[in-house]
């Protein structure tokens, strides 16, 4: 894990809102799937002195990907630079998801929380895992599925909230009609309280603010029944029956 | 160049200290080469173990940050235990920060950290709520700042550097208090207490509603109490609030700081302490100096 | 869609103003349209005429600026004589800030006001230095608060607004004097005391060595006053400190103030308080509110 | 007067660390010589909330051009626009010189304070005045004479710190040999002193940091015999008899 500074291969907004940023960058070749980085914003002018944590979207050798959603002044500022400007990345940082061979696997992904499953879904492929997508989206103009989303997936199932589909409801019966060996979320706090009712094996990266993003400052909190969790270093990827949300 | 300043009986290798709970210990190695800093704190030690407050813990504001840890940690004992001996073969002076509820266990929690070795010094922070009075910090009066510094001072064989709250009238007075009790040196200051809301949720950006301020913005705060107390009391003083650059850390010591802390602009460069002595070692060759202790207190009215 | 407010029975066409010292009177009719702000707040006026602190009186530091102007002015008999006759034909609220070194002089400046037409009410600015105790605010004493807003009570036959001093340790307890004083509304706050230096010219930046410190640094910590107050006093708030856009205007509502007064931002956009009030407009469209009265205090915990 | 956003024509270093910005404004069109605006660094983002004011330097119709010099981080930040950004202005402010027809004036400028006498040389030379442009700078690299100064001075001389041709005798000495009979000056508190210890009638434009620059906030004071007076209402052009330096 290093603080290293890389020039900007492409930021392309890839659907209204949505940006996929890549960069050059060797530290990151090894990560794992689920692991983060963080960026600096406006650096040592420091008005917004926090970085902004992104799970890595993809690695292709030494060209690392982010996914992001335009939210708020961060990204908003990311989202307005161009090939050859710089940021400075923190990472890979956090653990990585526990992985399983030749397996039945869904990837629950809400919204552009998606992004976050995406490397594992190609490393689980590699694995020689049977991947179904469910891709929970307010409505058409949040879907994100692109190529390498596609290139993984076995079968991908969109639901939205503008039809009902995507409720929990609905999204219980998917699982229970496809019965996993496990599940992979990210994305939606009531898709994991749903999850953490039912009999699968299942693991979500979870988000929440922070600090230092090293394990030092104890910002990140998130409660377990064993006291706070660090979700920078202990997490971001946890057994769903290990958080309590 | 000589960049190394005293801190009482406390010698650093050079003025520039991470500030407690913005910096890891043993687990920073691969982000910072310990051996180029004048010291490390510890993130605040209670005597026993705590949970700390409910997240959100931290929020974002115009050039600093709030937060709201709650001073979770494991005790003094498991600090002791299993914290300390990770530290040994790290070339750097470790302050261990000492915080606490009640007056009593600061007493008992530097008993603890008296039996280990590996500690250079103490900060005793008294900015936590005192439990015993309803909730405001020791730090907020005098009479309680000099009851906690005098019950370490009581026990303590290393040097005591007390560091104040900022959210009083008139510091100078509390911390001529944490004087008379003994204190080696102050560390000036703690955050400021404030507050963020969400517009869209209608809720308050932090899990505990209130928390500090840190950054940037509070430099301005702070360097005027470390003038006011530098002018009115001779003891030395480690500067903490919105260090950012060589060029902050350079003010507060020609305000007559004989040290700094950086704490909020390590989230936004891990490595920034580094790139701070190497700028204030620039300054020195720009100004032919010798030695930064002739820069200390410098200013001119 | 209804903008307007009470503050007392002071009535308000919107909850938006400047604050006191930033924002001209008759000589900004070229730059603002005067009749679409809530009211207009005057620099603070003295009994007698003071001519201020040396310069510079003003350093920008991190998201904010220091200033130390000293309360130049010309006095109360100059402001009813030759000042305020130009306000008569201006379509908004007037507030006259009084200020002052010595409680006595609240009184007759009151007095003096008294004897005028054309004035809406007055803020009661207490974070002059009071001579008579050796230079700390009025403001940052209990006593000397009741005292000053005693004595405009008094000779006052409009509403008194308590305008306060961030520096304290418990802001909440001066307000209660204030309020038993008789203060019909708080303006929390005043600027916080700063200080900026230049490391070239190793001087303060500031005349007069220390400023306040005003714009968005400050917000997190006036948001945390106007909370405070808010939660243990039932007395309508004007909320000042770091105003800079719509959403933060809201924010201050949304925890219970009445209105809000926009201070250092006039100085980066002279127009910006139009603005604040169109971004308003356009919160309670998009929110499908009809009165800005059902959104104040509106904060969920 | 007015705050007006408008579009950057040209921002051209025309010297090392000096920079020319044109900008079109028609509420400029208008401003007397010794006028200036103040510009806005990053806007409603206030990192920077103070404006930075700069004297018009040229007026073409309603192309307005100021020269500055990088010194802080607001001038650091204008010498990165390029054409076709947005400057958010407010001008034209404070008082203009006083001025003389066919008269024999001085222009006394130091360092980048020449460029605060430039609309001015201009104005008086179509008033039939002989003007002499005594221009003092550290050394080569910060003399800022251009084509625009020359075409309105019959003479120019120019005196620098390193031959020592800048030193006040020296100054005193070329003036006294002109024997002019007005004289405007800016950029030097030692000159200025000079100035008001000579017999020539002689003008000033001061500089103090400012808040409003509208008049308003009573920040930007400069002492006068008659108490403190405000650089961006009551000047900044003032009778160097009437200021304590
Ligand atoms: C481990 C992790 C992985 C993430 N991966 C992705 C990703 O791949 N793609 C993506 O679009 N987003 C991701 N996010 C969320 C992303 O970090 C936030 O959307 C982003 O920080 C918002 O910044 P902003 O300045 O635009 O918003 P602002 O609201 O202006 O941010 C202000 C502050 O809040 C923090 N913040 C805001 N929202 C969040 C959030 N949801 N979680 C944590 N901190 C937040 C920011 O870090 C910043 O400190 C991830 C978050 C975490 C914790
Ligand atoms: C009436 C007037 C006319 C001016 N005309 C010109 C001009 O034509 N060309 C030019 O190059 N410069 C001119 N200046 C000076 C120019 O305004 C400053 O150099 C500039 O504001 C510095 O900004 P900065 O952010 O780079 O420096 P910083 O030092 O980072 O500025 C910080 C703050 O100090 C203020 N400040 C800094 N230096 C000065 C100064 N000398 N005078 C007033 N305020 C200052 C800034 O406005 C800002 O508020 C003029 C100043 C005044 C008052
Ligand atoms: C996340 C966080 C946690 C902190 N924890 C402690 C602590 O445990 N003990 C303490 O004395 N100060 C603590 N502080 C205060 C800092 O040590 C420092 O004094 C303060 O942040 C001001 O410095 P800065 O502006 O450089 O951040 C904490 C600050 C932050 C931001
Ligand atoms: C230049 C300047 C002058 C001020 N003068 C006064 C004053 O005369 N009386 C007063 O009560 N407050 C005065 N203030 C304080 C403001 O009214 C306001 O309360 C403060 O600046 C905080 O608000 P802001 O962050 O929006 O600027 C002054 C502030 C500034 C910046
Ligand atoms: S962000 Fe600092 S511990 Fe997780
Ligand atoms: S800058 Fe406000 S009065 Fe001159």
């Amino acid at each position: 894990m290093k603080v290293s500074t890389h020039s900007i291969l492409y930021n392309n907004e890839i659907k209204k809102g949505y940006f996929l940023m890549g960069f050059e960058c060797n530290t990151l070749k090894k990560a794992e799937p689920g692991q983060f980085i963080t960026i600096s914003v406006d650096g040592i002018e420091a008005n917004m002195p926090l970085r902004r944590p992104f799970t890595i979207y993809k690695i292709n050798n030494s060209t690392v990907e982010i996914l992001y959603k335009v939210v708020g002044k961060g990204t908003k500022l990311f989202s307005t630079l161009k090939p050859g400007d710089t940021i400075n990345i923190l990472g890979p940082l956090g653990n990585s998801f526990r992985m399983f061979e030749n397996s039945k696997i869904i990837l629950l992904g809400r919204g552009v929380g998606l992004a976050s499953l995406a490397c594992l879904g190609d490393s689980l492929k590699k694995l020689g895992c049977d991947i179904t997508v469910i891709a929970s989206f307010k409505d058409e103009s949040s879907n994100i599925i692109d190529d390498y989303i596609k290139s993984f997936s076995n079968d991908i199932i969109v639901v939205e909230d503008e039809d009902g589909t995507s409720s929990c409801d609905n999204v219980r019966k998917i699982i229970e009609g496809i019965n996993p060996d496990v599940i992979y979320s990210c994305g939606s706090k009531r898709l994991l309280r749903m999850l953490q009712k039912m009999k699968y094996k299942s693991y979500v990266t979870l988000e929440e603010r922070m600090g230092c993003g090293l394990g030092a400052c104890l910002t990140c909190a998130i409660k377990t029944p064993s006291g706070y969790k660090r979700v920078c270093k202990d997490g971001p990827c946890f057994d769903v029956m290990e958080v309590i949300i | 160049m000589n960049l190394s300043v005293n801190i009482g009986s406390l010698k650093l290798r050079n003025p520039v200290m991470n500030a407690s709970g913005t910096f890891g210990l043993y687990d920073y190695k691969d982000v910072i080469d310990f051996s180029k800093l004048g010291a490390v704190v510890s993130k605040s030690v209670t005597l026993d173990p705590r949970q700390g407050n409910p997240p959100p813990r931290i929020a974002e504001v115009q050039s600093g940050i709030l937060n709201a840890v709650g001073i979770q940690n494991d005790g003094a004992l498991d600090f002791v235990k299993n914290k300390l001996p990770k530290m040994k073969d790290i070339d750097v002076n470790l302050i261990v920060s000492v915080s606490n509820l009640k007056v009593a266990d600061y007493k008992k929690s530097t008993e603890i950290l008296e039996s280990a070795n590996g500690i250079a010094a103490y900060e005793v922070n008294v900015s936590c709520p005192n439990l015993e009075t309803g909730g405001t910090a020791f730090g907020m009066s005098c009479q309680e700042t000099y009851n906690v510094v005098k019950s370490v001072k009581d026990v303590a064989t290393r040097p005591v550097i007390v560091k104040l709250s900022p959210n009083v009238t008139d510091i100078v007075e509390i911390a001529k208090y944490a004087v008379d009790a003994g204190a080696d040196a102050l560390t000036v200051a703690n955050t400021y207490i404030g507050m963020a809301v969400d517009l869209k949720t209608r809720r308050p950006k932090l899990g505990n509603i209130t928390g500090g301020l840190s950054g940037p913005a509070i430099k301005p705060l702070t360097m005027r109490l470390v003038y006011a107390i530098k002018k009115a009391i001779d003891i030395p003083i480690i500067a903490s609030g919105g260090i950012m650059t060589a060029e902050d850390a350079l003010e507060y010591l020609m305000i007559g700081a004989s040290a700094v802390q950086v704490g909020t602009m390590n989230f936004t460069r891990p490595d920034i302490m580094v790139d701070i002595i190497e700028g204030i070692k620039e300054f020195m060759l720009n100004e032919k100096m010798q030695d930064i202790n002739d820069f200390i207190g410098s200013l001119s009215i």
